[in-house]
C-alpha cells in the first residue's frame, strides 16, 4: 500500500472525517493526496508535494514542477508542461507559409527574430532557393542581435532568481535598446515578423548600423557591470558553482543544445558545424565550459554574448548592398511596380490570394538554426499547396526542461530555482 | 492654599506617555519614509525613477489659501511636484486598507489572525527599551504656582535597568508572528517560509546575542544610557564600539540582516522560491501590519546597532555644551538640558537612518544565500567567530580591567 | 572599443582566491557599482520615459534610442483617403485574405456612378482590434495602398464593442498624423 | 465527337519526350489535355470551333516548321515530337503573355475574376516578373451587353469564346467583334442585347474578367466561395451545378460538366433559382392555427393530430419540387389518396450542341412518377374530403411561389378538413390550417431528383435554412415515427435506402455513394450514360477555377471554426 494512501486512511481510522469547520470535506487535501498517489506512489509521510508553478515567480512562463519535498530538499521532481499549449504546430496547417511567420514570433518570444529567421531558412531550403547576400547579412545581424538580447536577459534573470534583482533590470534596459533596433527594422519590438519566405519584409533602415554600434559599445560596459555584480561574489558563486551539474554525456543523452550544452563541454554550434546564412565567413569562436554547472552556463552566456557582438560588428563592417528578396516569384514584388505594372500586380495577387500563394514543392525538410536557446529545428512537410501539410518544431527548451528531474534531484529548493533560470526555458516555445 | 506639586512620579508618568507617543509616532513616520526611500533607492540603482506620481504640488498650497489669493501661484509653478512620489506609501496604505480581507479556506483562523499582531507587538514593545536620546533633567522650579520637583527622565520609553536585555528578549519574539502566520495560512509556501524563518532567526539569534554580549561586556553595563555614555566618553568621543570591537560590529550587522529577513538572508520571503513567503496568503490590513512589523523591526535593529556600536545619541567628540557655550541658561544647555536632549535625539535618528540606508543599499546589490549556506554561515562562521571574540574580550577584561581599549 | 576590450583575466578561477572567499571584497565591489549607478541616475538621464506626459517618440536620443515616430511601427490601422477625401480602398479583400488573425471583415459594394474612376468600394470595413495581432500583413497585401498601420498605439476603450473599428473610424482614426512613408522594399 | 471507327485509331506521339497516344485527327492540345498534360490556352474550348487567336498554346513540333505552332490547331501526326516546355517554347509563351498584358488595366483589385482568372494563373506560371511596357494603355468601352452580362473591354483578350458560343452553341449570334487591332472589342449588334437563355455561360467561358455576371458582381471574392455539388431545381433538365456560398448565403451558381444532362452549360433562369430561397414570402417559423410558435410546440400538435386520425383517413398533397425521399415518406405514412401539383410549363430551349432546356419546370416530375406511380392533381383527395373519407391532409409544398391547387381542391381544403402543412412559402394554407412547418428550398436540403431523362441526381445542402426550419424529412419522419413506421429519424441517405428497398424496380441497386457527382440513370430511363462517360477532361469554367477549387478545400477546412468562414467572428463581443 502506498504511504500516501495509508496517510489518508490513517486519518479516517482515527475517527476524524476529513471535514472542515463547516462540515465540508477538505477537497483540497483530498486533491493533494490523490495527486500524490497518481504522481508518486512512494511518497513518504513527511514528504510534501509542492506545486511549483504554473503560477510562480520563478517559472518564467507557465511551467510547472511538481516537487516532492523532504523539508527543503526536492526528493523528486516532475516537470509538467502544456500550460501554454497554443496549438502553434497545428496552426501551421491552416496558415500559409508566410502567415506562419507571425506564429513563430510567439514561440520563443524572447528571440522572435531568430525564430522568424529559422523558419524562413527552413522554407527556403524546402523551396531550394537562395536569398541575396544583403538579406543574408541582415538576417545574421538580426539573429545575433536577438541572441544578445536573449542572453543578456537570461543572465539577468539568472541573477534575479538568485535575488540579485538589480542586474536583471540593468540587462532589461539594454535589451530595450536592442528592441529599439528591431522596432526600427521591422516595426515590432517583441513580435517582429520580419522575415518572409525568400527574403525580408523591409530593407534595413539607414540608422540601424549606427544604432547597432552604439548598442554594442554599451553592451561591453553592461557585461562588465553584471560581472562586477555577480562573477566574483561569493554568494553568487556558492549558489551556482557545482549546482545542477550536467555532464557532457548527460547533455547528449538529453538532447541538449545551445549554450547550456556548450556549458557542459559539448562543442557543438550549428553556426560553425552546419553553416547557414554564410556564417562560415564570419570570424567567431565557439566557446565551451567544462564544469556543466549553473555557473558555467552563466559564464557561457556571457562569452556567447561577446562573440555575438563580434559577429554583429563584422556584419556591420561589410554589409553588402543589393536586393533583399530572392529572384523569382516567391516574394512580393516591389510596391511601386505593383501600382504600375500588370505583371507585378498579378504576382502580388497570386501570392496573396488564398489557394494560390507561394507554392512549395512536394517534400519535407528538417532545417535547424542555432537559436539563442539552442538548436531550433523545423521539420516541414509540404503537400504542394499554399499551406504546409505539417509544421513540427524542435524547440530547444523542451529538451532542456525535461532534464530538470535528473539535474535537480535531491537539491535544495533554492538550487531548483537556480537550475530553472539557468536553462532559460521559454514556455511558449516549449509547449508550442 | 496648598501648592500644586508635580512630583517626579507624576512627571515621569507624563513623560513616559509622551515618549511612548513619540517613539511610536517616529516609528510610524519612518516606516513610510523608509518604504519610499527603499523604492527610490531601488529605482535609482536600477536606472529608473521609482514612485513619482503621488505627491503634493505647489498648486496644492492653493487650497490652504483664501480663494482670492489662489491666482498668486502661476499655473506653471503650480504643477511643480513637492518630493515626487512622496505620498506613494500613503496611497499604498489606503489601497491596503480598502482591499478585501481574504482568509484562505484551510487557514487556521486564530493563528492566521494572530500572525501579523505577533509580528508587530514585540517590535513595538522592544522599541520601548531603545535609548534614543540623552537624559533629560527637569530641575526644581516653580512655574505659575506649580512646584516642579527635580526629575531625571531617561530618553527611552521604559527605563528598566537591564533594558538592553529586555530589548533583546522581546524582539526575539517576533519570530512567533512569522511562524504563526506561515503555519496558520494553511498553505505550503508560507509553511516553508515559517519553518525557514524560525530556523534562521533562532540561528542568528546566537551570533547576534554574542555580539551583543561583547558590546555589553566591553562597556560593562546593561543600561542603554550607560552604554552610550561609555562610548561617548572613551577615546575623546571616538570610543564607539564599532572601532573598539569591529568584528563584533560586523557580526552584529550580518546577524541583524538575517534577523530582519533582509536580502542576502531574506529566505523566508524569497520571491523566486517561496512566492511571497510567510505573507503569501495575506491581503489588506493584515498584510500591511506584517509589512509594518517588518519595517519597525528594521528600525529597531538599526537603532540597536546605533546604540551598541555607533555611540547611540552621542555626537562623537563634539560636546553640545561646548558648542552652545555657557552663556545660555543651564536649563537649556547643560547636560540634561532640553536642547541637548533634542540634539541627541536628532543625532540618534541620523545615525539610525544611515544604518537603515545601508540595509536598503545592500538589499539591491547582493544575491541571496541558499538555506544551507545561510545555516553554515550562521553556525560555522559567525557563531565561532563571535565566541572567540567574546572569549578574547572576556580574558582581556579580566586581565586588564582598566584597559582603555574596552573601557 | 569593444573589439579591443580586455576583460578581467583571473589568475585563479572565481571562488578560489581568498578575496572571493571572504565575501567582503565582492560585496564592496557590488556596493560600489550600485552606488555609482545611483549617482549616475541622479546626475544623468534615467531609462524611464514619463509616458503620458512624454510620448515615447518625444523623448530625446539620450533618453531613448528612438527619438521620432518610427514609420515602420505597427500600431493602429487607418484607411487612406484619396485627394477627394474618399477611401482609397476598393474592397479587393486581399487584406482579409492575408490576415493571419482573421480580424478584418469587409463587404464590397459598387461605387455610386458619379465616382467614375473605380467600380467598387467597401460597404462594411471592420477591424476587430482585439483580435488583431498588428503584424502588418494587411498593409503588405494591399495593392492600392489603402490600409496603413500607424505609430498610434494608445488605444484604450471602455468596452469591447468599441474595439471593433468600422470604416468611418478607420478613415478618421488619426486625421492629424502624417501618414508615414512606406518603407522601401 | 463522331464515333466512327476510323477516328478511334490511336496515334503515338511524344510531349517533352514522354510518350502519349492521340486519337486520329485530334489536335495536339486536345490530345495533351486528354492525357493529362496541361498546355495553357485561352480561346480553345472543346465545344467550340477552333479560333486560334489567343496564341497561348504555342508549342514547337517536330516534324513542323521552325517557328512555334498553336497546339489547338495542329493535328497530331504519328511520331510527332511536341516540345511544350523548352526554353524556346517558354520564351514564346512569355512573349505572348507580355502582349496580352500590355494593354491590360491594373484591375485585379476590382475585378471579380481575380482568383479564378486564367490570365493571372498563366502570368504567374509562365509570364514575366515585370513589365517593359511604359506607354499609355488603350481604353476600350465598358458596358452591359445584356441584362446580366457586363463587358469590360479593357480586360478583354479577344479570345472570342463568347462570340463563338453565341454563334455555335445557342445559335443566337448576338455577339461580335467590332473594330480591329488594339481597339477591337466585343459588342452586341444594335438593338439585339445578349439575352438568350444561356447568356450567363459567356461569363463562365470568359477566361479573364472581361465578361462578368452582373448578378453577383462586386459582392464578394471567388476565393471566399465554398462550392457544393448539387443540382439546379429550376426545371426538369436537372443541370449539374456548383452552388457557391459565402457567409451562409448563396452568391452564385455555376454549371458543372455532365455531358448527357447539361454538357457544360446552364440557363440564366437556373442561375437565379437560388433567389427563390431568399424571398420575403418564405415561411420561416412554424405555425399553430396561424400563429407563429416554436417548432416543438407545432410538432406536438401535429403528432396529436396525426395519431388521432386513422391512417386511411389521411391524404397527402405534394408538388413536383419534392425530393424522392420526401415523396417516399409521404406515401409511407399515409394510407389515403395523394395528389401532386406541377408548375406550369415555361420556355424551352435547345442549343445547337444538343443541350435541352426543358419546358417542364418541375425538377422531380420523373421522380414523382417513379416513386408514387400514377397520381393525379388532387382529384381523389378532393373527393375524399368532400365525402368525409379524408379527415387530415398532409401538405408538402416545396414549390417556390406555392403550389397552384385546382379550384375544386382549394374549395375542399378551405372546409374544416384538418391539415399539416410543410411549406416553403407562407401560403394561405400555412396561415389558416392547424399546423404549418417551414420547408426547405433545394439549395438547403439533401435528397435526390430524377431529371427528365430518368437520371437520378443528388441535391446537396449548400447553406443552412433560415430560422427554426427543420425541413420536410424531419417533420415527416417524426410523424411517421409516431405511427410506428420508422424506429428513428434518418438522414436523407437512410430514407433513400428505404426507398430503394421499397421500389426495387426503379431504384434497385442505387445508393448515395454510387450516385457520385453526376448521378445514375434509373432502370429503364431514356439516358443510360454511365457515370464515367458523363465528364470529359475539360471542366465548365475557367481553367484556374478548378485549380482554385482544389486548393480551396484545404484552405476552407482551416476556417471551419469561424462561423463566417473567413473574416472576423462578429456578434456578441
Amino acid at each position: 500500500m502506498s504511504p500516501a494512501a495509508s496517510y489518508s486512511e490513517g486519518s479516517h481510522s482515527e475517527g476524524q472525517p476529513n471535514l472542515d469547520s463547516e462540515g465540508q470535506p477538505h477537497l483540497g487535501q483530498q486533491a493533494f493526496s490523490e495527486r500524490s498517489i497518481s504522481l508518486e506512489p512512494g511518497l513518504d509521510e513527511q514528504d510534501m508535494v509542492l506545486n511549483f508553478g504554473p503560477q510562480h515567480p520563478a517559472c518564467h512562463g507557465t511551467l510547472r514542477l511538481v516537487l516532492t519535498m523532504d523539508g527543503e530538499k526536492a526528493r523528486k521532481i516532475e516537470p509538467e508542461i502544456g500550460f501554454l499549449h497554443t496549438g502553434f504546430e497545428k496552426l501551421g496547417e491552416s496558415r500559409t507559409w508566410n502567415q506562419y511567420i507571425v506564429v513563430t514570433d510567439r514561440m520563443n518570444y524572447l528571440s522572435a527574430m531568430s525564430n522568424n529567421i529559422g523558419f524562413a531558412c527552413a522554407v527556403e531550403e524546402l523551396l531550394g532557393i537562395e536569398i541575396p547576400p544583403r538579406a543574408q547579412a541582415i538576417r545574421v545581424l538580426m539573429a545575433e542581435m536577438s541572441r544578445i538580447s536573449d542572453h543578456i536577459l537570461g543572465i539577468g534573470l539568472q541573477g534575479m532568481d538568485l535575488g540579485a534583482f538589480t542586474a536583471m533590470l540593468w540587462a532589461f534596459i539594454e535589451r530595450e535598446k536592442a528592441y529599439d533596433v528591431f522596432e526600427l527594422t521591422s516595426g515590432g519590438r517583441l513580435t517582429t515578423s520580419y522575415t518572409r519566405v525568400g527574403g525580408l519584409a523591409f530593407d534595413l533602415p539607414e540608422e540601424v548600423p549606427h544604432r547597432c554600434r552604439k548598442f554594442l559599445d554599451r553592451l561591453e560596459d553592461l557585461l562588465e557591470e553584471i560581472e562586477g555584480m555577480l562573477s566574483h561574489n561569493r554568494i553568487f558563486i556558492d549558489r551556482t558553482k557545482g549546482v545542477g551539474v550536467f555532464t557532457k554525456e548527460q547533455a547528449i543523452a538529453y538532447g541538449w543544445s545551445g549554450p547550456v550544452a556548450r556549458a557542459s563541454g559539448l562543442d557543438r554550434d550549428l553556426r560553425r558545424d552546419r553553416p547557414y546564412l554564410g556564417y562560415e565567413t564570419y570570424d567567431f569562436e565557439v566557446t565551451t565550459q567544462s564544469e556543466g554547472d549553473v555557473y558555467a552556463r552563466y559564464k557561457q552566456r556571457l562569452a556567447e554574448t561577446r562573440e555575438a557582438g563580434k559577429i554583429c560588428r563584422q556584419v556591420l563592417d561589410r554589409m553588402p548592398s543589393g536586393p533583399i528578396n530572392a529572384i523569382g516569384k516567391v516574394t512580393l514584388p516591389d510596391r511601386d511596380e505593383v501600382y504600375t505594372k500588370m505583371e507585378s500586380l498579378i504576382q502580388h495577387f497570386m501570392l496573396e490570394m488564398p489557394g494560390h500563394g507561394v507554392k512549395i514543392p512536394l517534400g519535407e525538410v528538417y532545417h535547424a538554426t542555432e537559436s539563442p536557446n539552442g538548436e531550433l529545428g523545423w521539420y516541414l512537410v509540404s503537400d504542394g499547396s499554399a499551406v504546409p501539410y505539417r509544421v513540427r518544431v524542435r524547440p530547444p527548451s523542451f529538451y532542456h526542461f525535461q532534464s530538470m528531474p535528473e539535474m535537480s534531484q535531491g537539491l535544495l529548493l533554492g538550487d531548483v530555482v537556480a537550475n530553472m533560470s539557468s536553462m532559460n526555458v521559454i514556455a511558449g516555445e516549449l509547449d508550442r | 492654599m496648598t501648592e500644586f506639586v508635580l512630583t517626579p512620579g507624576m512627571i515621569g508618568f507624563a513623560a513616559t506617555i509622551l515618549k511612548a507617543l513619540f517613539v511610536i509616532g517616529m516609528a510610524l513616520q519612518i516606516v513610510p519614509g523608509c518604504i519610499y526611500f527603499e523604492r527610490k533607492i531601488a529605482a535609482y540603482v536600477q536606472h529608473r525613477i521609482g514612485p513619482n506620481r503621488v505627491n503634493f504640488t505647489i498648486g496644492t498650497l492653493r487650497y490652504l489659501m483664501p480663494e482670492s489669493m489662489r491666482d498668486v501661484i502661476p499655473e506653471g509653478l503650480a504643477r511643480v511636484k513637492l518630493i515626487p512620489g512622496s505620498l506613494q506609501p500613503l496611497a499604498d496604505a489606503i489601497k491596503l486598507a480598502f482591499k478585501e480581507e481574504v482568509i484562505p479556506e484551510k487557514a487556521d483562523k486564530l493563528l492566521y489572525n494572530l500572525g501579523p499582531m505577533l509580528t508587530f507587538i514585540p517590535v513595538g514593545t522592544a522599541l520601548c527599551f531603545l535609548p534614543f536620546g540623552a537624559t533629560l533633567i527637569v530641575p526644581d522650579a516653580n512655574l505659575f504656582g506649580i512646584e516642579i520637583q527635580r526629575t531625571v527622565i531617561e530618553m527611552s520609553v521604559s527605563n528598566v535597568v537591564p533594558g538592553m536585555l529586555m530589548l533583546l528578549a522581546v524582539s526575539s519574539l517576533g519570530v512567533y508572528g512569522i511562524a504563526c502566520g506561515g503555519w496558520g495560512s494553511g498553505s505550503k509556501y508560507p509553511l516553508m517560509a515559517a519553518v525557514r524563518a524560525a530556523a534562521q532567526m533562532v540561528s542568528y539569534e546566537v551570533p547576534l546575542g554574542i555580539a551583543f554580549l561583547i558590546a555589553l561586556a566591553s562597556v560593562g553595563s546593561l543600561d542603554g544610557q550607560e552604554i552610550v555614555r561609555n562610548q561617548a566618553e572613551t577615546w575623546h568621543g571616538f570610543g564607539w564600539l564599532v572601532f573598539r570591537q569591529p568584528l563584533a560590529a560586523l557580526i552584529f550587522l550580518v546577524a541583524m540582516f538575517a534577523e530582519n529577513n533582509r536580502l542576502p538572508f531574506d529566505l523566508p520571503e524569497a520571491e523566486p522560491e517561496l512566492v511571497g513567503g510567510y505573507h503569501t496568503e495575506y491581503t489588506g490590513l493584515k498584510f500591511a501590519i506584517f509589512f509594518l512589523g517588518e519595517y519597525c523591526a528594521m528600525i529597531l535593529m538599526c537603532g540597536l546597532f546605533t546604540t551598541l556600536f555607533l555611540g547611540g545619541w552621542s555626537l562623537g567628540p563634539i560636546e553640545p555644551v561646548e558648542v552652545f557655550g555657557s552663556t545660555i541658561e543651564p536649563l537649556i544647555t547643560a547636560e540634561g538640558g532640553i536642547l541637548n536632549v533634542l540634539l541627541s535625539v536628532a543625532v540618534f535618528t541620523v545615525k539610525m537612518l544611515s544604518v537603515l540606508l545601508l540595509q536598503l543599499w545592500i538589499r539591491w546589490t547582493l544575491p541571496r544565500f541558499r538555506y544551507d549556506q545561510l545555516m553554515d554561515l550562521g553556525w560555522k562562521v559567525l557563531t565561532p567567530l563571535a565566541l572567540a571574540n567574546l572569549a578574547i574580550t572576556a580574558i582581556l577584561i579580566s586581565k586588564f580591567p582598566n584597559f582603555t581599549f574596552f573601557a | 572599443m569593444a573589439g579591443s576590450h580586455d576583460h578581467v583575466e583571473e589568475a585563479l578561477p572565481p571562488g578560489k582566491s581568498f578575496a572571493d572567499r571572504v565575501y567582503l571584497p565582492a560585496v564592496m565591489r557590488g556596493l560600489k557599482l550600485t552606488v555609482q549607478k545611483f549617482f549616475g541616475t541622479v546626475t544623468d538621464k534615467h531609462a524611464t520615459v514619463q509616458y503620458p506626459e512624454v510620448g515615447i517618440y518625444d523623448a530625446s536620443e539620450a533618453e531613448r534610442a528612438i527619438g521620432h515616430p518610427n514609420p515602420r511601427y505597427r500600431g493602429e490601422h487607418i484607411l487612406v483617403k484619396d485627394e477627394q477625401g474618399r477611401e482609397k480602398c476598393v474592397a479587393c479583400l486581399l487584406c482579409m485574405a492575408a490576415c493571419p488573425a482573421l480580424c478584418i471583415h469587409i463587404e464590397p459594394e459598387p461605387t455610386p456612378p458619379e465616382w467614375g474612376d473605380r467600380e467598387r468600394r467597401p460597404k462594411v470595413f471592420e477591424i476587430d482590434m482585439l483580435r488583431c495581432i498588428y503584424c502588418g500583413y494587411c498593409e503588405e497585401a494591399c495593392p492600392c495602398d489603402a490600409i496603413r498601420l500607424t505609430p498610434k498605439f494608445y488605444t484604450p476603450t471602455t468596452s469591447r464593442t468599441e474595439r471593433v473599428y468600422d470604416k468611418e473610424r478607420l478613415l478618421e482614426n488619426n486625421p492629424a498624423a502624417q501618414i508615414p512613408q512606406r518603407p522601401a522594399k | 465527337m463522331s464515333e466512327t471507327t476510323t477516328e478511334r485509331l490511336e496515334v503515338p506521339f511524344t510531349i517533352d519526350g514522354a510518350s502519349y497516344t492521340a486519337l486520329k485527327g485530334e489536335t495536339v492540345l486536345e490530345a495533351a489535355l486528354r492525357n493529362g498534360y496541361f498546355i495553357p490556352h485561352y480561346c480553345w474550348h472543346p465545344s467550340l470551333s477552333i479560333a486560334g487567336n489567343c496564341r497561348m498554346c504555342l508549342v514547337h513540333t517536330k516534324p513542323g516548321p521552325p517557328k512555334p505552332q498553336i497546339a489547338c490547331n495542329t493535328v497530331v501526326s504519328e511520331g510527332m515530337e511536341v516540345d511544350a516546355s523548352s526554353e524556346k517554347t517558354l520564351t514564346a509563351r512569355e512573349g505572348i503573355l507580355e502582349f496580352l498584358l500590355a494593354n491590360h488595366p491594373l484591375d485585379c483589385p476590382i475585378c471579380d475574376q481575380a482568383g479564378e482568372c486564367d490570365l493571372q494563373q498563366y502570368s504567374f506560371d509562365h509570364g514575366r516578373t515585370t513589365s517593359k511596357f511604359s506607354e499609355i494603355k488603350t481604353q476600350r468601352p465598358r458596358h452591359d451587353l445584356g441584362p446580366r452580362i457586363r463587358f469590360n473591354g479593357n480586360r478583354c483578350i479577344l479570345c472570342t469564346r463568347c462570340v463563338r458560343f453565341c454563334d455555335e452553341v445557342t445559335g443566337t449570334g448576338e455577339l461580335t467583334v467590332v473594330n480591329r487591332s488594339d481597339s477591337a472589342w466585343i459588342d452586341v449588334f444594335p438593338g439585339v442585347p445578349l439575352d438568350n437563355p444561356l447568356s450567363g455561360c459567356t461569363a463562365d467561358l470568359c477566361p479573364v474578367g472581361a465578361l462578368l455576371d452582373s448578378d453577383w458582381i462586386h459582392t464578394t471574392r471567388v476565393w471566399l466561395l465554398r462550392g457544393t455539388k448539387s443540382v439546379c431545381s429550376g426545371c426538369a433538365t436537372g443541370c449539374n451545378v456548383n452552388v457557391e456560398a459565402f457567409d451562409d448565403s448563396v452568391k452564385r451558381m455555376t454549371p458543372r460538366e455532365n455531358q448527357p444532362v447539361n454538357k457544360w452549360w446552364m440557363c440564366d433562369e437556373g442561375r437565379d433559382s437560388h433567389r427563390e430561397a431568399t424571398t420575403d414570402s418564405r415561411l420561416n417559423v412554424a405555425r399553430l392555427d396561424g400563429q407563429p410558435v416554436k417548432h416543438q410546440d407545432a410538432l406536438e400538435a401535429a403528432l396529436d393530430l396525426f395519431s388521432a386520425t386513422p391512417a386511411a383517413k389521411i391524404a397527402y398533397l405534394t408538388t413536383g419540387h419534392a425530393t424522392c425521399e420526401e415523396l417516399h415518406l409521404l406515401e409511407t405514412i399515409t394510407d389515403g389518396p395523394g395528389g401532386v401539383n406541377y408548375r406550369p410549363d415555361g420556355g424551352a430551349f435547345e442549343t445547337l450542341d444538343g443541350f435541352k432546356l426543358s419546358a417542364d419546370k418541375n425538377p422531380n416530375r420523373a421522380g414523382v412518377v417513379a416513386v408514387l406511380g400514377d397520381v393525379d392533381a388532387g382529384e381523389r383527395v378532393r373527393k375524399g374530403i368532400e365525402s368525409g373519407q379524408i379527415e387530415l391532409v398532409v401538405v408538402c409544398d416545396s414549390q417556390p411561389g406555392g403550389a397552384n391547387w385546382d379550384e375544386g381542391l382549394v374549395e375542399a381544403l378551405k372546409g374544416d378538413v384538418k391539415a399539416i402543412v410543410i411549406s416553403l412559402e407562407d401560403t394561405w394554407l400555412a396561415q389558416t390550417k392547424q399546423v404549418a412547418f417551414p420547408g426547405l428550398h433545394a439549395i438547403e436540403k439533401d435528397g435526390t431528383f430524377v431529371n427528365q431523362n430518368g437520371r437520378l441526381q443528388r441535391v446537396r445542402a449548400a447553406v443552412s435554412a433560415p430560422g427554426d426550419t427543420r425541413g420536410e424529412l424531419d417533420v415527416l419522419q417524426e410523424l411517421g415515427r409516431s405511427a410506428g413506421h420508422f424506429p428513428r429519424v434518418l438522414s436523407a441517405g437512410g430514407v433513400f435506402r428505404r426507398l430503394a428497398a421499397a421500389s426495387p424496380d426503379a431504384f434497385g441497386g442505387l445508393t448515395y455513394r454510387g450516385l457520385g457527382a453526376v448521378g445514375l440513370p434509373l432502370a429503364g430511363a431514356a439516358d443510360q450514360t454511365p457515370a464515367d462517360k458523363c465528364q470529359t477532361y475539360y471542366n465548365a469554367g475557367p481553367v484556374s477555377r478548378e485549380t482554385r477549387a482544389q486548393d480551396e478545400q484545404t484552405r476552407v477546412a482551416v476556417h471551419r471554426e469561424s462561423p463566417l468562414g473567413y473574416g472576423t467572428v462578429r456578434g456578441n463581443v
